[in-house]
């Protein structure tokens, strides 16, 4: 089976409010990777568009946003697996271009959470789970991983500053990364004073909603070599998994068994192992979502996120640099941007590109997405 | 091209402290759950006890219609979370926990009926059927010697 | 590039006011299919649910339907294209297994319409358009079309009865379809004076709301044998293409080059021509598309549509049969569910297992769908 | 956080009868119909003029802020339909017919004045800004000798 490469990057600034219309937001994004990758519209054979649609007036979003995008008459969908529905466009548009129906595909992913009112916002979170028999009950995203970090803290004798310390990690990239939505510092403490917003989480264990886009084109090896591309990012394992909604039908409270199947298959499919990994981008969510990822990717073994933690290991400098770019707590988190928002790091590192950012030389890269409350988990593992 | 239309049964849009679903053909878990109890359903064809109920096996084609089963006596408490802020429709009820009880075979997810720091996973817990305002019914997580 | 078959198809009854809940409703469809294929559900690698959202309560409809279906940890996801969201469901699907991701996938569709109220489907209604450039002015479907029928009307000089004729056709065939929502003959005249819905189109030209599922099984040639599939239908050909959303940005009002494109695709993948095509499902969402499809398919020259119906070519016994299920016009039109009922009935078909509505001993069928309002197309071809 | 948070510009929120969309780079459209003008948007790098205006290129990047031009004199209808039904929100305006208006260059889409079996494609329009209640704007095509 041919090969595929990442050989554009774009993503606005993930903002609150964005001043303009969800095609406006994309085509920011959509600039950026085409100038990254040095394309004209025709040379897109085909787009997937991502994102949430319960925050969208627009019906098909896919429609008007290729047509803003000039990417008629080439086909386009749109794709959706909540929080990780932009790596699962890059799933299906790998499976697409291997498969031999494109040799040049655009990913674009995007939310505009601002689109809805607040009051329309507190309507859909009750809805972010089983209707039937889960959302009766008062359930919203915060509490289930709140759920999480009990079950985490209580099985491994975890204490919560241990949560704290992966947000003050956050902050400190964010505040170097211009398109993040928080860029201010955080400490330990003003984690630990902050209000509760579901037990044991606290307001600073939480990312902020924002509106933003992010794009990422992908060709064949054929194409990346009569594109000339200079520095192409291979798609080296993708690995994918799906877990029942409703909680009661889960095994475990202390991590998420997609992720762990998803890294598997990746790895697999790699030929490497989370020791090759020189640095990664993780679904922090929440901080407890980035804790449960160190074990479920195989950074540490079970019971041993704390310890990686609190010895550094996951900053810019330390063994397994993870989400230096601010990750999801202080870049914010728009739902369908999210994924291709990690991927583009990922590709910037690769590239040695990050700027302020960079990790040393960095050969191997993994991107860990998930949607849901661990509902779906995208694995990705790239190389240059 | 109306006239056939059935009626329709819209119990289940009763559950819980608001409701989202009115269609199901597990209704019936409304009735059972008014008269004082929580059931779940079983295979005929393979014997697999579901909860949340299900009308249909997804091992078995044409086992016949589900049987119900009443969840009884003792579950532990797999974890529980306490809102601080609730979604609309939900704010009279704040503060409130909710939980996932575990009988082994199944478990199920739904409000812990106490909360507070002695409260830990693994704590032993019985689910009751609730009645709330408004002809409303729910069930809840009862932590050992709360009852 | 390896083959891909259907090897399973399945579909609920289409109903108005389906007594269930979305996953109920999914698993009829799912559970006929699995029976057909006589495969369990492990034997399922991964999932696709296509459906249009606005029509549900549940938010990610993918999660709640794999887990009914008993389908985790396998990936799933949510693929949508408005009115052809399973056929698009079907592309990526092929292009999953024959990039090598899965050797066997399930595409499941389905739309409980019914699930919001009337004021909600109102709503929605007025918002299937480019929101900011075309809803203002107050658009709907039967509108859209009926400015495309306007157009056909007055460049091929075709009358209203030789619309009129698609539906007493379609009437003819909903007859004998058990799992058709509109099962009453329909004569010339009862089209003619019924009530209009938006000028030139009346009530029988547009077919009506339902609920429904529809389930395909797709598997690589190398599965296809160890299964041991007795009757594979295999996917020749796949044509996709898009068009802008908005009237404006559009240079045709006959006809939709977006079905011509994806046809050509999809007759150049087969290496077959119109001609060779034995039985076909069209999208006949309104009466003017299934005429505007004879021509963008090659059935008809441009302007001969209106004689190949007068003539009855398009009938069971005509030189190419076209819906001879009832087509969306009698069978009821669940948006998601729409393109899987397409193909389950031209996989029937090529089997010679369609019964009252069987063929003479078709080798090829083709499956247009699309959606919007020739905003997307789907075209496939098959072949036993 | 929200200190520095901008005011929202929603003029676009007064566009036609009903309006979705509030928030646009083009919110300056409405200032211009307002003042009786009906504008597309051109490309100050390749030229090309867009009808619905739009803020970006997709051939050309930096090209700088897209200007705007009016729209005048004679398009011809494309084609229309009178809806007999209405979506929410639109009921009171009905009959009421939508069109496409075609300049050569540029199309657009909107609603026409006048309408009955005389008026079909081919037909000469003009199109024009008008105001309706509530602060509301428009425009529409006005079929030869209708004005
Ligand atoms: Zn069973
Ligand atoms: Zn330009």
């Amino acid at each position: 089976m041919g090969r595929v490469a990442i050989i554009g990057v774009g993503q606005s600034a993930f903002v609150r409010g964005y001043p303009g219309s969800i095609k406006e937001l994309a085509f920011e994004a959509f600039r950026e990777a085409m100038d990254d990758a040095g394309l004209q519209r025709g040379d897109i054979q085909g787009s997937l568009i991502c994102s949430a649609p319960e925050y969208d007036r627009q019906r098909s979003p896919a429609g008007v946003i290729a047509e803003y995008c000039g990417l008629n008459p080439q086909p386009t969908a749109y794709v959706e697996s909540l929080c990780c529905s932009s790596t699962t466009g890059v799933r299906m548009a790998y499976g697409m271009i291997t498969g031999g129906l494109h040799d040049c595909m655009m990913v674009l992913g995007f939310q505009k959470m601002s689109e809805i009112t607040s009051a329309e916002t507190q309507e859909r979170m009750g809805r972010g789970a089983d209707i039937q028999w889960e959302s009766p009950f008062g359930t919203m995203m915060p509490a289930y991983y709140a759920m999480f970090a009990r079950g985490f803290l209580h099985r491994y004798g975890a204490s919560e500053e241990d949560l704290a310390r992966i947000r003050v990690k956050a902050a400190t990239y964010g505040q170097i990364n211009e398109k993040a939505v928080y860029r201010k510092p955080v400490s330990l403490e003003q984690c630990m004073i902050a209000d509760p917003v579901a037990d044991p989480l606290k307001v600073f264990d939480c990312c902020a909603n924002a509106d933003g886009s992010s794009a990422l084109i992908l060709a064949s090896e054929e194409k990346v070599r009569e594109l000339g591309i200079e520095k192409p990012v291979w798609l080296m394992g993708l690995g994918s998994a799906s877990a029942p909604v409703n909680l009661a039908l889960r095994d475990e409270f202390s991590g998420f068994d997609v992720a762990r199947q998803a890294a598997s298959q990746a790895y697999g499919m790699a030929g490497v192992g989370p020791k090759d990994i020189d640095v990664a981008e993780v679904h922090d969510c929440f901080t407890i979502a980035e804790m449960m990822a160190y074990e479920n990717l195989g950074f540490a073994e079970p019971g041993g996120g704390p310890e990686l933690i609190r010895a550094k290991e996951t900053y810019k400098d330390g063994s397994i640099p993870v989400n230096v770019d601010g990750g999801l707590l202080s870049k914010g988190h728009p739902i369908g941007a999210t994924g291709g928002s990690q991927v583009r790091t990922i590709v910037l590192q690769l590239r040695g590109e990050a700027g302020a950012m960079q990790v040393k030389d960095p050969a191997v890269g993994l991107v860990h997405n998930v949607g849901g409350v661990g509902l779906y988990a995208n694995v990705l593992v790239m190389g240059r | 091209m109306a006239k056939n239309k059935p009626e329709k049964d819209l119990r289940f849009e009763r559950f819980g402290t608001k409701g989202f679903t009115a269609t199901t053909k597990v209704n019936d878990f409304i009735d059972r759950l008014e008269a004082g109890q929580v059931c779940g359903t079983k295979c005929p064809g393979c014997g697999q006890r579901f909860f949340p109920p299900r009308a249909d096996c997804p091992d078995c084609s044409g086992a016949g219609p589900m049987e119900w089963f009443q969840v009884e006596g003792e579950g532990k408490l797999a974890t529980y979370s306490v809102l601080r802020y609730a979604p609309q429709g939900f704010e009279q009820d704040l503060p409130y926990a909710i939980a996932v009880a575990d009988y082994g075979d199944y478990k199920l997810f739904g409000r812990l009926s106490h909360f507070g720091p002695e409260i830990e996973p693994g704590c032993p817990v019985t689910t009751r059927a609730v009645s709330l305002p408004d002809g409303r019914v729910a069930y809840e997580f009862v932590p050992q010697g709360q009852q």
